[in-house]
């Protein structure tokens, strides 16, 4: 019991460590990514390579005024940014970084990631609502439906592959796709999963950039439009934190995306050994298309953003997901 | 549409004014025994229709049509009715003659042709009614004429001040406005 | 509840669009009456930045206006400056040398191409596509250093004189600018690969925001955003002023009234402006660059002059009225873009606000030019 | 079947963009460094101006004629002189220009007959207060020496 209780303690602190470090230096590879990819050199004074910026961003951060305009509902104003930055920790929790290394080993693993992902739009709502901006109400609005519409299409393709693995356990998930890049589900060689897998990848990772509000479906923020949208009236460790808690929710997109869909911490060719360097390179590969597709396009429009869910993605996942359930039947 | 056709549609708009023009006159024909007179230059007050048509080279316009304030608003709808459009509305300050004049700026979007419609009013109430409902556009130049030299448009939904603060009493482009 | 018991005023909220917002580009404040997302109502308020250049006209001489005119659009200050020396010009009666109207239309359309280039990054920005205004501003940086090395400066140029211009253009210059347009030329292909072509930019441009040609009648509009709905209208072409006669250009004009017409309109006069810059220098005669008789101090007979030249967003007029002394008796600037907003408040009626900012990127704002 | 041409063209033209995007990744950074790095300006760059000096006597070259004041649209120019013995014409005792209003149009420097002024290559500018930008000319030549 008390190894278990040391076990579940230093995993804890682990993930907190991890996903904090990890929103801390997604800012400065956002800021580096987007730098080369407008041929600029980005963050380079602080320390080699800029590599010590976030520490400076935070050290920035923290010691602004948390500033709380008047008009403001304080309790939701401070507690909206937790609401974003703490499922998504939590999140981290069955998420299997090596064969022995997650911190639960859940078999409703993926329910489990699903609901936490859905509590952070309800804490920008809040954030929104609270400001008392309008510009931070249309934002907010804005969200709310967009997340609605996008989960559904990320929840059929999810159970697609629910249907083909017949587990929810992320770990197992993993193990079933052992024994070289053509086992993972993105193309998988096998009768098991339906050929459409790859279009059900580009869905999801879709939905995902929704879900994490990540460009070109940026809502929450659209700043050339909304100003800063959700976060308008936010200052100081406020915006931080609301900042770490979108970061982190992109390091569960990616991590989700990598177990479903790459393998995990299974190494690509049979002959390597499975380690948590394959999922720590696939999950940063993801995380560099999303730095990447950011600082290519333009927003979307709202209701093009609309559209392209209810018009395109959720028929396209149903199509999918009726071809898996006929391909599981006839092989 | 040619300038003949918009000059003829807006000739009966005009003033007709007093001005005083120097002619050469011929000397009258000689008297028996007298010899004949060299041509004599002379000032007269004449009628005239104020619409020109000057040189285009030298003026950069090749209508300029004087009317009377009244005649505003018809003339820019005879202009609209010829598909003009308007590229702005301006004053000038004639501080000596204590007038102010305003000036409408019309081009055409196929035909080479610029019109200037001016009208003068007086100095101290000047006044002038709105064309902001048949060009839409003469909404904002009026309301900046208004700003710069205080003149009132009749009919104008709202002259309150466009560029200057809102709270602006002055009119800076008056020759009397110091800074 | 019933239709008539709610109360309207409650239904709609009131937006402070600027003067500090992201999409305003300078300090336009554009107060929004908004249902949901919907515009009900919009008024743009003006004047942040208004410095009153014309009563400044009325007391300097002619010549110490000419930076003023830089001032105005900053973006393409050598339109302003070519309209405000062609004025004076037409009212002193100066001749202008050849060569220095050839360098006069090169450099011009140089700085359309730089105010262009900048406009689509900055458009795009609005959209929230940030890389491709680096990029731009790339290539905008080459005609800056272009134009820095013949006029001195990088953006309120002040290159023109009454009677020509400040300083001759040398080889390195006509060099540069060919290598230049090589440049651009190839850049072109990446831009629409990477902008025009993409399904997100297309999705919010086509269809978006139309400004019908009668409305551009009323309104005054010209420039880009008339041609985009469709009128060929272009001073250059209208009333042939400096040496553009002699040059074989189109004006690109399309049809469809909307936003995405507005944009390819700038984006294809790029081409055309190369192409006039190409012809420049192959066809540039020797010469002096100012005239030989051109006087020191003007004073223009008594009269008013108008002279319009076709600038960057459109048709900039200016009224001279001259008293025969040496300063302006009042000098009035006709700024395309002023006309150009004020059509905004109509054409952005009924719609969202993100669509009603791509409409407001399209008209290419200045800010200090509508303020003046 | 316009649907999925739709679909089709869409998502190629954005995997177009991506492509060229990451083409632009591996390319050189463009950017100077500027604190590091600066850029020497053209010989035509019209920074404030400065007194020219005559490489003969190793003063000034001004007349004090007062061309440059009347010249400037802003009326930053203050220029001063006086008559001294054994000197023909007069000798500028003091000039100084009021940056915060110039506009760096040059007007000045194209009216002096002597070429006594010019523009200074200076773009670095920043100050601590508005009057570290009432330049005293006549002393920044004497320390150029």
């Amino acid at each position: 019991m008390t190894t278990e209780l040391i076990r579940l303690l230093a995993f804890l602190v682990g993930i907190i460590a991890f996903a904090a470090l990890n929103a801390a230096y997604l800012v400065w590879v956002e800021r580096k990514g987007a730098a080369h990819f407008q041929r600029r050199i980005g963050p380079k004074e602080v320390g080699p390579y800029g590599l010590l910026q976030p520490l400076a961003d935070g050290a920035k951060l923290m010691s602004k005024q948390l500033l709380i305009p008047d008009g403001v509902d304080p309790i939701l104003f401070k507690i909206a940014p937790l609401m974003v930055l703490v499922p998504a920790v939590m999140s981290f929790v069955t998420i299997p970084f090596g064969e022995h290394l997650a911190a639960r080993n859940i078999d409703l693993g993926l329910l489990m990631v699903f609901a936490f992902a859905s509590i952070n739009v309800l804490g920008l709502l809040l954030g929104s609502w609270g400001s008392a901006n309008k510009y931070a109400v249309i934002a907010a609005a804005r969200v709310i439906s967009q997340n609605i519409a996008y989960e559904i299409p990320m929840l059929l393709t999810a159970i697609a592959l629910v249907m083909a693995t017949n587990t929810m356990n992320l770990n197992e998930m993993v193990s079933l796709q052992g024994g070289g890049f053509w086992h993972w589900n993105l193309i998988k060689l096998t009768f098991t999963a339906s050929p459409l897998t790859p279009i059900a990848f580009l869905i999801f990772f879709t939905t995902m950039l929704a879900e994490t509000n990540r460009a070109p479906f940026d809502m929450a923020e659209a700043e050339s439009e909304l100003v800063a949208g959700s976060f308008t009236e936010y200052s100081g460790m406020g915006f931080g934190v609301f900042f770490m808690g979108e970061y982190a929710n992109i390091v569960i997109g990616a991590a989700l995306t990598t177990v479903l869909f790459l393998g995990g911490w299974q190494s690509p060719l049979p002959f390597l050994p499975n380690s948590v360097v394959w999922f720590l390179m696939k999950m940063y590969v993801i995380i560099f298309t999303v730095v990447w597709i950011r600082w290519t396009f333009p927003r979307t429009q709202f209701y093009a953003l609309l559209n392209l869910s209810w018009k395109v993605l959720i028929p396209i996942s149903l199509v999918n997901l009726i071809v898996t359930a006929g391909w599981l039947k006839v092989f | 549409m040619g300038l003949a056709k918009i000059k003829q549609a807006l000739a009966e708009l005009a003033v007709t004014e007093t001005i005083e023009v120097s002619k050469t006159v011929p000397a009258p024909p000689a008297a028996e025994g007298e010899e004949q007179g060299k041509p004599v230059e002379v000032k007269e007050m004449i009628e005239q229709n104020m619409l020109f048509t000057p040189e285009y080279a030298k003026k950069g316009y090749h209508l300029d049509v004087k009317v009377t304030a009244e005649n505003v608003a018809r003339s820019a709808k005879i202009l609209l009715d010829h598909e003009f459009f308007l590229e702005s509305i301006t004053g000038v300050d004639w501080i000596k003659e204590n007038q102010i004049e305003i000036v409408y700026d019309f081009n055409h979007w196929h035909t080479l042709c610029r019109v200037v419609i001016r009208t003068r009013t007086d100095r101290a109430n000047p006044e002038v009614p709105t064309i902001s409902e048949i060009y839409s556009g003469a909404n904002w130049h009026e309301r900046e004429t208004h700003d710069f030299f205080g003149v009132t448009f009749t009919g104008h939904p709202d002259l309150s001040p466009l560029l200057l603060p809102e709270d602006a009493d002055y009119h800076p482009l008056l020759k009397d406005f110091k800074a | 509840m019933s239709a008539d018991v709610i109360d309207k005023s409650l239904e709609t909220f009131v937006l402070n669009l600027g003067p500090q917002h992201p999409a305003t580009h300078g300090v336009l404040r554009v107060k929004l009456t908004m249902d949901g997302e919907y515009i009900v109502h919009a008024e743009p308020v003006l004047g942040y930045i208004h410095r009153m250049h014309e009563k400044m006209g009325e007391n300097r001489t002619w010549a110490q206006f000419m930076p003023n005119t830089g001032r105005l659009d900053y973006l393409a200050a050598l339109s302003y400056n070519h309209g405000y020396a062609m004025a004076a010009e037409r009212a002193e009666g100066i001749e202008v040398p050849e060569r220095a109207e050839y360098i006069r239309c090169i450099t011009v359309e140089l700085n359309r191409i730089a105010s262009h280039l900048l406009w689509f990054g900055a458009f795009v920005l609005d959209l929230g596509g940030f890389t491709p205004l680096l990029y731009a501003f790339d290539d905008r940086e080459q005609i800056l250093d272009l134009l820095e090395s013949v006029t001195g400066a990088r953006l309120t140029f002040c290159y023109f004189r009454f009677g020509g211009v400040y300083n001759d253009i040398d080889d390195n210059f006509i060099t540069g600018t060919r290598e230049f347009i090589k440049r651009l030329r190839s850049r072109m292909p990446m831009y629409h690969d990477l902008v025009t072509n993409n399904i997100i930019l297309i999705k919010r441009l086509k269809g978006i925001g139309p400004i019908s040609q009668e409305m551009c009648r009323r309104y005054g509009a010209t420039g880009p955003v008339l041609r985009g709905s469709g009128v060929n209208f272009d001073v250059r072409k209208h009333e042939p002023y400096s040496v553009y006669p002699e040059f074989d250009f189109d004006i690109p004009v399309y049809t469809d009234c909307d936003s995405m017409a507005r944009y390819m309109v700038r984006m294809d006069e790029m081409e055309q402006s190369m192409r006039i810059i190409e012809q420049g220098l192959d066809k540039l005669p020797e010469g002096p660059v100012m005239a030989a008789k051109a006087p020191k101090i003007l004073k223009p007979a008594k009269g008013d002059y108008y002279c319009a030249v076709e600038a960057a967003r459109g048709s900039f007029g200016i009224r001279l009225v001259s008293d025969g002394t040496n300063t302006p008796y009042r000098l009035k600037l006709r700024s395309p873009t002023f006309s150009n907003l004020s059509l905004f408040a109509e054409a952005c009626q009924g719609m969202l606000l993100p669509d009603a900012l791509a409409l407001m990127g399209t008209l290419d704002l200045v800010i200090p030019e509508i303020d003046r | 079947m316009a649907y999925f041409n739709e679909l089709y063209s869409g998502t190629k033209s954005l995997f177009i963009g991506m492509g060229i995007t990451i083409k632009e990744f591996f390319k050189p950074v463009v950017t100077l460094q500027y604190p590091h790095e600066s850029l020497t300006m053209t010989a035509r760059f019209r920074g404030h101006i400065e007194l020219v000096r005559d490489l003969e006597s190793g003063g000034n070259k001004c007349i004090v004629c007062g061309m440059c004041q009347k010249a400037c649209p802003s009326g930053c120019i203050t220029g001063n002189g006086e008559k001294r013995e054994g000197v023909k014409g007069k000798v500028l005792t003091e000039y100084t220009l009021d940056f915060t209003k110039c506009s760096l149009c040059g007007m000045c420097v194209e009216s002096c007959k002597p070429a006594a002024i010019q523009f200074s290559k200076d773009y670095n500018l920043a100050g601590p207060s508005r009057e570290a930008y009432i330049y005293d000319l006549l002393k920044r030549l004497e320390e150029q020496k």
